[in-house]
């Protein structure tokens, strides 16, 4: 860019012995902004989607740098309820990195789908939902949210959907998908016990002929239990990850939602 | 014939000192159907009869929701109501992002009379043709305001606007004493006779043409705090508003013996209350 | 009213060949149309009040006021097209506002008086606009104490450069009426609207403006503002009595524009109407 | 200065350094402070059962040099909350004129406070009317302003507690940063506070259910415990400082306090620093 | 008059005023705005770059999810597409069931490689102005117009940070098969067959050696698949599933979204491939 205005059009002409092409930037290099808009405030999130239900999961523990900030603050977010409360939203937001980002952007899809309940009279449906959270972090390509968002809520059909995105938009509709701090450590996790991943029927043949285990869809009481086993791991390892779970299951009745305490070293 | 030169714009006062476009505007008011708001000290409702264009037609609708503690009737041209009611859900929906709080209802009111009083001093505008009636329960409580096109808010204990209002308006005021200790049930009611005075002879109150709507306000005891927990602004249609038209129609019964059950009765006997 | 109907009174801004603007004196008919208002301004403070007709037996008592606050320590009453005087309320709220922006100190009252006087004026100079029906009352109490600049932090110094001077005084009561034209003056006691002629025969009687300044403490002028909104009301109609008063720091409302306590208004209130009675059996 | 015919008499790249465009540009925006100049060091603040206490030191430092002695860093707002500023000066002084203002505005929609009578006069001030702009909605607000101002890369440098209640009459207390992250806890510190101060609030305040079974005299004694330690420990304090505590009878602020019986006992026991005689 | 009236006034609805633009449209706009938010600051593209070039610092604050391996070739009954899955965000794998390959419409698709959101976000606005052209015009758009419309529609955000490379591939009456490829500096290209990505070198070698224009169908789509297993045998960057697509003028068809790892092992076992991999499980 910095190129584009300082060519000067008499420079190219016969070369001498000093190097006569201006230089692409200031000598030290990118201008230096002293404010940096961004911070990490850890913590993790995982969803898992059932047959007829999704979970979604965070801890509580914000952190910056290695001081603990709070050990009570939620990275869950009922959004499109026709009320403060959100007592009749169906759907579930979760976000983790910059704190500040997360809830902008909670805000921002809260407002969207209540403007469309409004609207249209009657509450967005996840798909559709799902697809606004996209454009809505994709309007910030130029100046991203610093958030891992994860969407999780029923879709037409009453099965458990759960949506993951980078921070510009991009998104896929998954069985599972863990964000923030620890997800390195959860997903290989999940892939093994929601997917199935690297797993066998034993005695199903020799080296190459052995069959992978079948998958099925989870129940809901392994699916929670997978959620706290996940997280005791994530706790044990991660120091940015701790003090409490929020757990939010979306079932066809509406949302649920338990807190459990994680260690709080 | 005499033709009147002041009433061209809204920018001309008479000699008189009036503004005869605004007045003509609230004229339009009157074209709309009657709508009927009254609050108690709890609640505060709105009712209003639906008119459709033909029989085959819809029902125009008559009462909005804007946000959670708020709700509007209209009376007059339904474009313009549309666009003062996305004015105010906008403004709701921004005051709760900024503060996280409910909008206090005098200044969305106020927020609208301003909108309006602008269309009135300037050239090239005309003043909007709608009157409305705005429920809202805020700390204060429940409250209920008058909007005209003129830019006038006024809050009300009771107050009916649109055509033959006037009947309605007699009926409230002589039972202006009763409602703020009405019940929420009772406060309907007491919309819904209003209602009744303003139809025309041969026309009745029907699942079909009656809207109800509600907002409540209930409030803590003063050891714990004393705040307000909202009952939000919700809209009943059809069947959910039949079992509060027979009980009206039924106490009419009683003293005339001339009143129709209708079709409503028998039937949604479900309506919760 | 001899030049009705000749043309020069069809818009706004246009000058009648013996240089009148009748758009202008047909919004102070608007004016003459609205409930009376009072201002008194006495020896410690500011006294304004209205009468309000009651135009509906539905209206709530007592929620509809009329007199706003304009930054804190001014009051507004007006008589006239109401929503208009919502406007100009709205607009003393965002010039009061610009000048803590500019000067990080409240506006004084004569300087909002020539600020709103300019804003009404404007009104009356383009065709595309009308003017404003209303006559508004502007009371307020500048502090007569050195104020601290808005969000200064320590106590600064004592004396010197930014210090106190001692013995300077400044500040005080004032009260300014501004007419649809954008004409404003200062007033010992003002009153407009439909009982002006009485109210300022009334206004008159009382001790405003002798040489050592009003005699009238702020009770006494609550008590004479109720009376005077009495004698200037027509007998026929109902009406709200609403009344505010502004103040100094030592005063009763400690330099803010507040609503009279109930139980002085309503004292005040009832020596009105006996005064009236007195009046009817004399 | 450059000699060859297409530049001459221009500056050269290889004295001046490369020509920066970005300096003329006249579009950028707006930025008031890009690093902190004038500062005010920790902020603390603990809930108990009934409200909240806050204190805060009277210094603003400038650099090293301790420069203004007597600047008050907490402020009330409306009778209803208290709002204890920690970094930037400038910045904290903006936002009181900007509070200043919004509690002018937020008085409009309750026009019409009655003058109190005289008879039921009160030490404290009065209690705050019904709907006005409690601590939560004030934190909601300052967390908007502080997000939007770091959205603009204009930063108000400043990190802010608010304390005082909530909608339902609970005690509330938040933080809001320069970037506009917002978070709350029973006991809350900013800067070096929030290593030397929140250890011992929570050994008192861990959980709502403990905050909430502290007396006002308690949390006050625990706050100014803490000012104690961070007199001792923090280089950029004071002893004198402002302490708040606001409950649902509104602001008490006392903003001349003086730290009471120090013990610089401990110091003896520092080694590691300095000459060591012993 | 107006400006007159305007200073120092703000209507009342504007009390909002800490919420950003952006923020105060989300009550009025019933779709999206196709306005983006910047960083205020000099060089908006540098201070982007400085925030998320993963490559130039691994330590950036926002990692960007990347494609990888992706082709498209013209034959005589159409075109194959095939892409691999995974995406990457720095070294860490972030999916392994990314569909690389983007259904623009019934007709029409596009391949994502560079930044996912950048293909996801443009080709979907693409898919909307091919149906306002259907609508405008009553007939299909054409392959080259549609992908001349986003090679425009970069080509605006030249310099602004857009990381993407894709291809175009539909099938006309008018043109027949159609290929093309566009990236973020705005460069569009005909041609029989385009390797896109970090594993595209890989995938080329395959492509290269075997492609004629008269493959029949089933070879065809043997050898998308098999380009892309050798790009995801060699290139980290790429992995997961094959997603394989055939083109034809009818619309395109679905080939499956198949697990590289028993490809691999099919491939090998059975047509002894990969020699350089032992099959033996033992030593």
């Amino acid at each position: 860019m910095a190129a584009m205005f300082s060519q000067n059009p008499l420079m190219n002409g016969p070369n001498y012995s000093i190097s006569d092409a201006p230089k692409e930037d200031a000598p030290e290099g990118a201008r230096q902004h002293r404010f940096d808009p961004y911070t990490d405030n850890g913590g993790s999130t995982l969803a898992i989607a059932g047959d007829d239900f999704a979970v979604l999961a965070g801890d509580t523990r914000l952190t910056s740098g290695y001081s603990i900030n709070s050990r009570h603050h939620p990275k869950l977010f009922k959004i499109g309820g026709t009320t403060a409360d959100q007592k009749d939203a169906t759907i579930v937001l979760s976000v983790v990195g910059f704190a500040a980002d997360g809830e902008a952007l909670k805000e921002r899809l809260d407002t969207i789908c209540k403007m469309y309940r409004y609207r249209h009279g009657k509450p967005m449906s996840v798909k559709a939902c799902a697809q606004r959270l996209s454009t809505i972090l994709y309007q910030k390509r130029f100046f991203p949210y610093y958030a891992h968002a994860i969407l999780g809520g029923l879709d037409e059909e009453g099965k458990g959907a759960v949506y993951s995105y980078d921070p510009v938009g991009s998104y896929e509709r998954e069985q599972c998908r863990a964000g923030g701090a620890a997800a390195s450590l959860i997903m290989p996790f999940l892939d093994n016990q929601v997917n199935f991943k690297n797993q066998y029927t034993p005695n199903s043949g020799e080296g190459h002929a052995l069959q992978e285990r079948e998958r099925r869809p989870l129940t809901r009481g392994e699916v929670e239990v997978l959620v706290k086993d996940a997280f005791d791991g994530a706790v044990e390892r991660h120091i940015e990850v701790g003090d409490g779970l929020q757990i939010m299951v979306i079932t066809q009745n509406g949302i649920e939602e338990v807190l459990l305490p994680l260690k709080k070293d | 014939m005499f033709r009147n030169n002041y009433d061209n714009d809204s920018v001309t006062f008479s000699p008189q000192g009036r503004i005869f476009q605004v007045e003509y505007a609230a004229e339009a008011v009157k074209q709309g159907s009657v709508v009927v708001g009254i609050a108690s000290k709890t609640h505060v409702v709105l009712v209003a009869i639906k008119r459709n264009a033909e029989e085959l037609s819809s029902y125009q609708k008559k009462l909005f929701p804007i946000d959670e503690h708020v709700g509007i009737a209209i009376a007059g041209l339904t474009s313009d109501a549309r666009v003062l009611s996305n004015f105010m859900k906008q403004q709701c929906l921004g005051h709760r992002l900024t503060y996280g709080r409910n909008m206090p209802v005098r200044t969305l009111v106020d927020m609208i009379g301003s909108k309006a009083q602008i269309n009135t001093q300037h050239y090239g505008k005309r003043p909007y043709g709608v009157g409305l009636l705005v429920a809202g329960v805020d700390e204060q409580g429940p409250h209920l305001f008058e909007f005209q096109p003129s830019g006038m808010t006024e809050e009300m204990v009771a107050f009916a606007i649109g055509a033959r209002s006037q009947m309605a308006r007699t009926y409230l005021e002589k039972n202006i004493d009763k409602f703020a200790e009405c019940g929420r049930d009772e406060l309907i009611r007491h919309g819904l006779r209003a209602l009744n005075e303003s139809l025309v002879q041969d026309r009745e109150l029907t699942v079909d043409n009656t809207s109800v709507g509600v907002a409540g306000a209930v409030r803590a005891s003063e050891q714990d705090g004393g705040s307000i927990a909202v009952e939000p602004f919700q809209v009943y249609d059809q069947q959910d508003v039949a079992a509060w038209i027979e009980s009206v129609a039924e106490d009419k019964e009683g003293d005339a013996g001339a009143g129709e059950g209708g079709d409503a009765a028998g039937e949604g006997m479900d309506v919760d209350s | 009213m001899t030049s009705i109907g000749t043309g020069y009174d069809l818009a706004n801004s246009i000058f009648s060949p013996d240089g009148r603007n009748f758009q202008v004196e047909y919004a102070v008919k608007a004016v003459e149309n609205g409930g009376t208002s009072v201002g008194i301004r006495c020896k410690d403070g500011v006294v304004l009040a209205v009468e309000k007709l009651v135009t509906s037996k539905l209206l709530k008592p007592n929620a509809n006021k009329r007199i706003a606050t304009v930054d804190r320590h001014l009051g507004v009453v007006y008589s006239g097209m109401i929503p208009d005087g919502r406007h100009f309320i709205e607009r003393a709220r965002d010039e009061a506002r610009s000048w803590r922006d500019t000067f990080k100190t409240p506006i004084a009252t004569a300087d909002l008086a020539s600020r709103m006087g300019g804003y009404l004026q404007a009104y009356t100079l383009y065709q595309s606009v009308r003017p404003f029906g209303i006559t508004a009352i502007v009371g307020g109490f500048d502090s007569t104490a050195e104020l601290p600049v808005d969000g200064e932090v320590g106590s600064g110094p004592s004396v010197g450069a930014g210090g106190k001077v001692a013995g300077k005084t400044h500040g005080g009561p004032g009260l300014y009426m501004i007419e649809p034209s954008g004409l404003y003056w200062g007033y010992y006691g003002a009153a407009t609207g439909k009982g002006r002629q009485a109210a300022k025969a009334e206004l008159e009687k009382l001790d405003l403006g002798g040489p050592g300044g009003p005699a009238l403490t702020l009770e006494e002028a609550v008590k004479e503002a109720a009376r005077i909104i009495y004698v200037a009301h027509d007998d026929d109609k109902e009406f709200e009595l609403e009344m505010t008063w502004i103040s100094g720091s030592d005063g009763p409302t400690k330099g803010l524009h507040q609503e009279v306590p109930k139980a002085l208004r309503e004292e005040a209130e009832r020596l009105a109407k006996k005064a009236q009675e007195d009046k009817v059996d004399e | 200065m450059d000699h060859r015919p297409q530049a001459w008499g221009r500056p050269r790249d290889d004295v001046y350094g490369a020509y920066d465009a970005s300096y003329l540009q006249t579009t950028g925006p707006k930025t008031a402070t890009q690093a902190p100049v004038v500062t005010g060091t920790s902020v603390i603040a603990i809930k108990f059962k009934d409200g909240v206490v806050m204190a805060a030191d009277n210094l603003a430092s400038y650099g090293s040099l301790a420069r203004f002695t007597d600047v008050k860093r907490l402020r009330p707002f409306l009778s209803t909350s208290i709002v204890g500023f920690g970094g930037d000066v400038s910045d904290m002084q903006f936002l009181d004129r900007h509070l200043n203002e919004l509690a002018i505005d937020e008085a409009y929609e309750h026009d019409h406070a009655e003058t109190p009578s005289p008879s039921d006069d009160s030490t404290t001030t009065t209690q705050p009317p019904r709907g006005q702009l409690n601590a939560a909605n004030l934190h909601k607000y300052l967390s908007k302003l502080m997000y939007r101002r770091r959205s603009d890369f204009d930063p108000l440098w400043n990190q802010i507690l608010v304390a005082g209640l909530d909608s339902a009459s609970k005690p509330f207390l938040a933080s809001v940063d320069l970037r506009g992250t917002t978070f709350s806890s029973p006991s809350l510190a900013t800067g070096f506070g929030a290593m030397l101060a929140q250890p011992i609030m929570r050994r008192f305040a861990a959980t709502e259910e403990d905050a909430a079974k502290l007396t006002r005299e308690q949390a006050v004694d625990v706050v100014k415990e803490c000012m104690k330690v961070l007199f001792y420990r923090d280089a950029r304090s004071l002893d004198r400082y402002s302490l708040a505590v606001v409950t649902k009878d509104g602001v008490e602020l006392r903003e001349d306090e003086q730290l009471e019986k120090q013990s610089w006992a401990f110091a003896e026991r520092i080694r590691g620093y300095g000459t060591q005689t012993v | 008059m107006d400006t007159l009236v305007a200073r120092y006034s703000r209507p009342a609805y504007h009390e909002n005023e800490v919420l950003s633009e952006q923020e105060q449209q989300d009550f009025t706009d019933t779709v999206p705005s196709l306005k983006f938010a910047m960083p205020p600051v000099a060089h908006p593209s540098a201070w982007l770059r400085a925030a998320t070039d993963d490559r130039s610092n691994p330590s950036c604050p926002i990692k960007i999810a990347h494609g990888t391996t992706t082709l498209a070739f013209r034959f005589q009954h159409g075109i194959i597409v095939a892409t691999d899955s995974r995406a990457t965000a720095g070294t860490w794998i972030a999916s392994q069931t990314v569909k690389k390959v983007i259904e623009i419409n019934s007709d029409l698709l596009g391949t994502m490689a560079g930044g996912a959101a950048d293909c996801q976000y443009w080709l979907a606005w693409l898919g909307m102005q091919c149906r306002l052209h259907e609508l405008r015009h009553k007939r299909r758009i054409s392959v080259a117009a549609a992908s001349k419309i986003l090679a425009n529609l970069v080509y605006q955000y030249k310099g602004m940070g857009l990381s993407m490379g894709t291809m175009c591939a539909g099938v006309t009456k008018e043109e027949g098969p159609a290929l093309y490829y566009i990236d973020s500096d705005g460069t569009r290209l005909a041609g029989d067959l385009f390797c896109v990505g970090s594993g595209q070198t890989f995938a080329y070698g395959v492509l290269d050696a075997q492609y004629r224009f008269d493959l029949s169908t089933e070879e065809a789509l043997e050898l998308g698949s098999r380009s892309i297993l050798a790009a995801t045998h060699r290139d980290a960057y790429s992995g997961g599933s094959i997603n394989l697509y055939h083109v034809k003028e009818s619309g395109w068809e679905k080939h499956g979204f198949t697990d590289t790892n028993p490809v691999f092992w099919k491939t090998k076992l059975e047509k002894g491939e990969f020699s350089n991999v032992t099959s033996s499980l033992d030593d």
